[in-house]
């Protein structure tokens, strides 16, 4: 969770990344000195599909602003058929939270191959940029009895 | 008889007036009641459904809208393969795609429900009752002549619509042509183009057309040619001596309509068929099989007569009477 | 409490530049477990290396983390140098601090903060991670290929030379495949028999390879190393280790059918060898055409036999063998263009014939001694017409896909005919000519000038009168319809998977593309293996190809087979799924979800309060497992975990990026 | 009741029991016996032939039955069931999910027309689905057109408001996990929530563990739920629990095609599977 909500305030987005196509393709952003915004941290996963929707509740519960999830295109699985699980996981994940009251722009997943380093960087920034509009996040996150944030913050969206 | 709702269309009364006589011909001979479609209006044809497509279904489904409320229940029957193939397309959409049907009915401003089913001549005379009926009313065996049919385009294609199952050899002309005793004979050109309307826009093209579909009759031994559209009749019997003019060829192939061979299979005059309105002299040929047919009858009835009854063995007489 | 050892690498200035390594090795020395931290130029070089040993001693150092390049970089380089310390090699993690952070920021402030946080990750996982070890699964050394056409002879014969034992399991009653039925080869004319029949030899004598002909697999189990394959032997009703394979009772056998190899242009016994140099070239009884089988009638090759090896009441045998490799080799058939294109005359015309044909047509040991007639009248032909792309390229009527080989043969056909019948005519009709080998676009320029007419254009219809064949088509360069009246006309008909391939597929638990092809592993990367370990393919069975391709696949596939073989067991990788028993309710969903089907249930003795019962767990086998953790995820309680990628170490690797 | 009334079913229930349990296969009977108060009954294992004249049937049973035979999941003897519909389709559910094997069933059918619960109305499945033996004459179903219709509504509300109303619920939760223990699709030997060492929950009961717990649960369930109502009907808090996990059904149902579980023939669970024409939202 970010201290305060003021200009040069960073929000701090996770993203859960496939080995064998998004890390790759942002080692490769890396490697052709892409820039992109500094508030996003990797995980390196063996494939999307080892992503347990789990992991999503407690980046939040953490006081994670974003979270992402990145992998292979499907039918370009590594593992041939993981992303497929992915898809259908996430799908019904992003509607449970927007349900109950996360904006949905705080969770994405994309499918950004080993070789679109663009791709990446442009998700990247796009999702640093909303992020960064919708401020930090208050639900689910912190102990409720720390009233005094909660009222200053008065749920922010 | 089962009844059925009758759309003539524009040929029937001009250019293929033979193809009328003679099926009104065979029609009263075996009691089929054709219920033409009061206050019918044009297909559409090709003319139609190249300029406007909304249009062209329009057109076509008034007819079945008609048919359906003034003639509920009937099937609706088209002589011409190109009113066929319109009435098709409009039933078949009405069938299969509910928001055009909707749109028709807006254009109509009148229910189109789209149920009736839509044949063509060849289906109707595929009606294993009336083809009985056809049978008991034979006078001549047309036997030893060799006939080619000719099917056009738009009798078997396309296929989704019509519900061929082989466009590129289609059987039901030749099923219901040996009816008569001539014999169908298996040829190439069964669906290829005859040219249709650009024997009038582009006649130096379109004659070939018509050229190698008389060669390629002639070299399979076809004595006549037979179709079931009046368009196809007309572009192959109107100029095939033209052909033979301008090409230097001898074709000797008069054209028919299926229906004429039926009716002089059953007995029909000349007249009664409209012979004598061809273009291309189909007299002698006719007078050939006709003369032959009945020498033969002849010959037969002879026969037959002086077969002794008792030379085949004892006449069982006294068994319960079966 | 675990004493991990930091180190941050300058990569030159390539991480130095943007990130104040310093400040992260100073920041490093305060988080949670960490005994050791420093930074250094060059970590990955000799120096480095050698530094970040003595500091594990040094410092009683049990687990490391290095900020340093990106993992897909030296994770096993240093993996290769923590097997030389006390510190099992999975006890490392490495955080990516350069492709991932100081290349892709500008800000040095926050890139420093950026990497403190990675690190702090980084620490966080390895403070979970596990030691573990790689295990290991025994190889038969004994390899199956699937198929005896030329893809399949090929490998055989090299893992054969390599010293291994190899089984060849083809469904005809010779090996062979198509490529013996054909007449000559492309691009150099050598005569296929000529250089296919002597490798039927070498495969049919080879001491490591045994031939099992009339065979088909009926199952498979078992996985890489370890597959256990039972081999379903029709019944051949002819005793070959009797048979010395003398021909006396083909010659007597009076019932004649149609001989599928001659492509129903010739007759055959029904006790017969498919061609004159089959391998095993011993006979078997057709039991549809044998008058003794079907009617109990005849017997004359039972009374001839000198040796006495016919046996009517031969039956169907099962036998099941192990093997350590697998590779598939089932080929191609030609499509039934007579149900696709109607409009060429449906087969009604005898002069209408394949490619294939045309190849027993031109063949010295086919049913017209090589002499080119025409199928109706004996006939010499003088003008034939070759239409290309019959059932290919045509997603309307045939196949979406271009076969690869017809472009050449036809050319071989055309060349053929000029060269044999004097005055001859060829028209090709094409849409393209594709020549993509060596020697390819040359032989085709010498057909053109041998006389060949290439037309570019489809055809649309051909029908006969009189005695020639009328082919309607048009020449696209001219814009005109064109007419050939023909005496013979050849169709370059489409390649397609051959048939009951899906069983053999599906037996192996691999799979197909939507044109039932045999789906590699990776079209670019991979393209002789499966999905599943040990499973190889080579030859048509994966796609169109011509014969040089064919063969070098086949000899890539046994490359793979041998390199398998040549050990006496083998390493799997320890990051695989493995299952806590205790909490696994035996739902059996991980096992749905394992691309891999490496998960199975499996009954295991345990405790229900005081009482023995036997539970139904989840089990995963090591050897198939690549460790992709889809069913992680799959499991609601979690007992099925990913080693290297814990439950655990996720969550705390989380827990440390938001503190 | 079609064709039989109240008391002639609970007649039959006896008789069914007490064959059941003459037949020396079946260890004891599960169904409702009265209680203290006329309008509630409560669960019985009724396992000799004078505890089966307890069994009662009226509009006041409204315990689900099926998942009592989870309680011994390795049985010497069969264990027998009063299921109405929701019942037959628990024990699909713990039969598809390989918890039970139906051998170990004795399953004694009754066509149901509703109890005094507030879910009965909406019951697309009034005949047991699967039974050995039936009592009643099976009833015409209908559908529930009205089946997320508070889903629907609930999703108009803004989602701050969405935000408040679960955090206040949530605030609620003591952790009591008798939701768990009475939802036929919680039938893990250990749930996740138990392995403290893992740390995937943590203990506390604010509302940031209870958010996890809630939302972890609806999405473990949510593509198993037979919608039965058993964890709201029996949350000492009241929470509106259904109201997550029919989220995730309505989602299901719009995403994937017509979904219900607790169906003879299951077809495999939503999250279990895939199909390659599914939508793809994250090209």
């Amino acid at each position: 969770m970010s201290i305060k909500k003021d200009d040069n305030w960073e929000p701090k987005i996770l993203a859960f990344c496939c080995n064998w196509c998004t890390y790759t393709g942002a080692d490769l952003a890396g490697l052709n000195r892409m820039k992109y915004p500094e508030n996003v941290r990797t995980i390196r996963v063996p494939c999307s599909s080892r992503v347990n929707p789990q992991f999503i509740l407690r980046a939040f519960q953490k006081g994670a602003d974003g979270v992402l999830v990145c992998g292979c295109h499907p039918g370009d699985c590594h593992y041939a058929t993981g992303n497929y699980f992915t898809r259908r996981r996430f799908m019904l994940m992003q509607r449970l939270l927007e349900y109950n009251g996360i904006d949905p722009k705080r969770f994405q997943a994309k499918w950004i191959s080993g070789s679109e380093a663009a791709k990446f960087r442009d998700t990247v920034t796009e999702v640093s940029a909303q992020i960064k509009a919708l401020g930090p996040n208050t639900k689910f996150v912190a102990p409720h009895y720390d009233n005094a944030l909660q009222a200053k913050e008065g749920g922010a969206e | 008889m089962k009844q059925y709702a009758y759309y003539p269309g524009c040929s029937m009364d001009s250019t293929a007036v033979t193809y009328k006589k003679s099926f009104e011909y065979i029609a009263s001979k075996i009691g089929l009641v054709m219920k033409e479609i009061p206050d019918w209006n044009c297909c559409g044809s090709t003319a139609a459904h190249t300029k406007n497509e909304k249009m062209a279904y329009a057109l076509s489904a008034r007819n079945i809208a008609i048919a359906e409320e003034e003639l509920p229940g009937l099937d609706i029957v088209t002589p011409c393969a190109s009113c066929y193939s319109r009435l098709k397309y409009a039933s078949y959409v009405g069938k299969n795609d509910e928001a055009k049907r909707q749109e028709i009915e807006e254009v109509l401003r009148r229910s189109f429900k789209a149920e009736a089913e839509v044949l063509n001549f060849l289906d109707l005379f595929e009606d294993p009752e009336i083809q009985e009926a056809i049978k008991e009313k034979l006078h001549r065996n047309l036997e030893g002549l060799n006939v080619a049919c000719y099917y056009g385009c738009l009798m078997s294609r396309p296929r989704e619509i019509t519900g061929e199952t082989d466009p590129e050899n289609p059987m039901k002309m030749d099923e219901i042509i040996e009816l008569t005793g001539a014999k169908a004979i298996a040829w190439d050109y069964k669906t290829e183009c005859c040219g249709a309307s650009h024997q009038v826009d582009a006649p130096e093209h379109a004659r070939e057309l018509i050229d190698r579909i008389f060669r390629n009759a002639q070299a399979n031994g076809a004595d006549v040619i037979v179709t079931a559209c009046p368009l196809c009749n007309m572009n192959l019997d109107m100029r095939e001596a033209e052909i033979n003019k301008n090409f230097g060829r001898k074709y000797n192939i008069p054209v028919f309509q299926f229906t004429e061979l039926i009716a002089i299979a059953m007995g029909a005059s000349a007249a009664d068929c409209g012979i004598h309105q061809h273009f291309f002299p189909a007299f002698d040929v006719i007078n050939e099989v006709v003369k032959t047919g009945a020498k033969k009858a002849a010959a037969e009835a002879k026969a037959e007569a002086k077969k002794d009854p008792l030379k085949d063995g004892p006449i069982v007489v006294g068994k319960a009477g079966r | 409490m675990a004493r991990i050892g930091v180190f941050i690498c300058h990569c030159g200035t390539n991480i130095a530049a943007t990130v104040d390594v310093e400040k992260v090795a100073e920041a490093a020395k305060s988080m949670p477990g960490v005994a050791y931290a420093r930074d250094y130029k060059y970590m990955c070089s000799e120096p480095g290396q050698a530094m970040i040993k003595e500091a594990i001693e040094e410092h009683n150092l049990d687990r490391i983390v290095i900020g340093s390049c990106s993992p897909r970089m030296h994770e096993t380089t240093f993996r290769k140098m923590l097997k030389g310390t006390k510190i099992n090699p999975y006890l490392l993690e490495i955080a990516n601090l350069r492709e991932q952070c100081a290349w892709v920021h500008t800000d040095k402030a926050k890139a420093t903060e950026k990497a403190i946080n990675l690190v702090q990750m980084a620490v966080a996982k390895v403070a979970n991670n596990k030691p573990l070890t790689t295990s290991t699964i025994p190889i038969t050394k004994r390899a199956l290929v699937i198929g005896g056409g030329i893809a399949g002879i090929q490998a055989a014969l090299d893992i054969a030379d390599a010293g291994y034992d190899v089984t060849i399991v083809e469904k005809e009653p010779t090996i062979g495949g198509h490529m013996v039925m054909l007449d000559k080869t492309f691009p150099t004319m050598d005569c296929s028999a000529c250089i296919s029949t002597p490798k039927m030899v070498d495969a049919g004598a080879h001491p490591n390879i045994t031939l099992k002909t009339s065979c088909e697999v009926e199952k498979v189990d078992g996985y890489i190393g370890n597959f256990e394959v039972t081999i379903k032997e029709k019944a051949k009703y002819v005793n070959h280790d009797l048979c010395t394979g003398c021909g006396l009772c083909q010659t007597k056998c009076p019932t004649k059918v149609t001989s599928e190899f001659n492509q129903g242009m010739s007759k055959r016994s029904a006790i017969y060898i498919p061609f004159a140099q089959a391998v095993p070239s011993k006979p078997v009884i057709d039991p549809q055409a044998c008058l003794k089988l079907t009617k109990d009638k005849c017997g004359i090759c039972e009374k001839i036999c000198p040796i006495g090896a016919i046996n009517y009441q031969d039956e169907v045998k099962y036998t099941t063998e192990q093997y350590g490799a697998i590779v598939v080799a089932t080929g191609y058939e030609l499509v039934d263009w007579k149900q696709m294109y109607p409009e060429y005359g449906g087969g009604k015309y005898e002069d209408v014939i394949t490619g294939l044909q045309f190849e027993r047509l031109v063949n010295a040991s086919g049913p017209t001694e090589g002499h080119i007639v025409r199928p109706s009248d004996g006939k010499e032909p003088k003008d034939v017409v070759i239409v290309k792309c019959v059932g290919s390229r045509d997603p309307k009527k045939g196949k979406t896909y271009c076969s690869r080989a017809c472009c050449m043969y036809s050319a071989k056909h055309a060349h053929q005919i000029l060269d044999k019948i004097p005055n001859s005519r060829v028209y090709i009709f094409y849409m393209d000519v594709r020549t993509p080998g060596k020697g390819y676009e040359e032989f085709y320029d010498n057909t053109r000038k041998d006389g060949a007419q290439y037309i570019r254009g489809r055809v649309s219809k051909i029908y006969k009168e009189g005695s020639k064949l009328i082919v309607k088509g048009e020449d696209s360069l001219i814009g005109r319809p064109v007419t050939v009246e023909a005496d013979m006309v050849i169709l370059a008909t489409a390649m397609e998977a051959a048939p009951g391939v899906e069983e053999v597929v599906s037996k192996l638990g691999i799979s197909m593309d939507k044109d039932r092809w045999v789906q590699e592993a990776h079209p670019k990367l991979r393209p002789v293996e499966t999905q599943s370990a040990g499973i190889f393919l080579c030859g048509t069975c994966q796609g169109p190809k011509d014969i040089p391709d064919t063969v070098s696949q086949a000899g890539a596939a046994a490359s793979k087979v041998i390199g398998i073989l040549n050990h006496d067991e083998m390493e799997t990788s320890p990051m695989i799924s493995h299952v806590d028993q205790t909490k696994c309710a035996g739902c059996g969903y991980c096992v749905e979800c394992c691309p891999y089907k490496a998960i199975s249930l499996v009954e295991v003795p345990g405790r229900d309060g005081n009482r023995k019962v036997t539970k139904t767990v989840a089990q995963v086998n090591e050897g198939l497992c690549q460790g992709c953790g889809c069913c992680t995820a799959t499991c609601r309680t979690g007992c099925i975990d990913l080693r290297g990628f814990t439950n655990d170490q996720i969550l705390k690797e989380v827990d440390a990026l938001c503190l | 009741m079609a064709g039989l009334t109240e008391a002639q079913v609970q007649d039959r229930i006896r008789e069914e029991a007490k064959k059941a349990l003459a037949s020396g296969e079946v260890s004891a009977v599960v169904g409702w016996t009265s209680t203290r108060f006329e309008d509630k009954t409560k669960p019985y294992f009724a396992e000799t032939e004078a505890e089966c004249d307890l069994l009662v049937w009226n509009k006041y049973c409204i315990n689900g039955t099926g998942k009592f035979a989870l309680d011994d999941r390795y049985p010497e003897k069969k264990i027998a069931i009063i299921a109405r519909g929701c019942d037959s389709r628990a024990l699909n559910r713990m039969l598809r999910d390989k918890q039970l094997k139906r051998e170990n069933l004795y399953i004694i059918g009754v066509v149901c027309d509703g109890k005094e619960n507030a879910v009965c109305e909406g019951c697309q499945h009034k005949n047991p689905l699967t039974y050995d033996v039936l009592i009643g004459e099976p009833v015409e179903e209908q559908m529930n057109a009205e089946r997320f219709k508070e889903i629907e509504a609930f999703e108009k509300l803004t989602p701050d408001q969405r935000y408040e109303y679960w955090a206040k619920q949530y605030d609620k939760c003591i952790h009591c996990y008798a939701c768990r223990n009475a939802c036929p699709a919680c039938n893990c030997v250990e749930c996740y929530a138990d392995q403290y060492r893992t740390g995937w929950q943590g203990k506390a009961a604010d509302r940031e563990q209870n958010q996890v717990y809630g939302l972890t649960r609806a999405f473990h369930v949510g593509d198993r739920c037979i919608e039965c109502g058993e964890c709201e009907r029996v949350c000492p808090m009241n929470l509106p629990i259904m109201r997550q996990t029919k989220k995730m059904l309505k989602d299901i149902n719009d995403l994937f095609g017509d979904y219900e579980c607790g169906l003879p023939d299951d077809a495999m669970p939503v999250l279990g599977t895939y199909k390659l024409e599914d939508p793809d939202e994250f090209m």
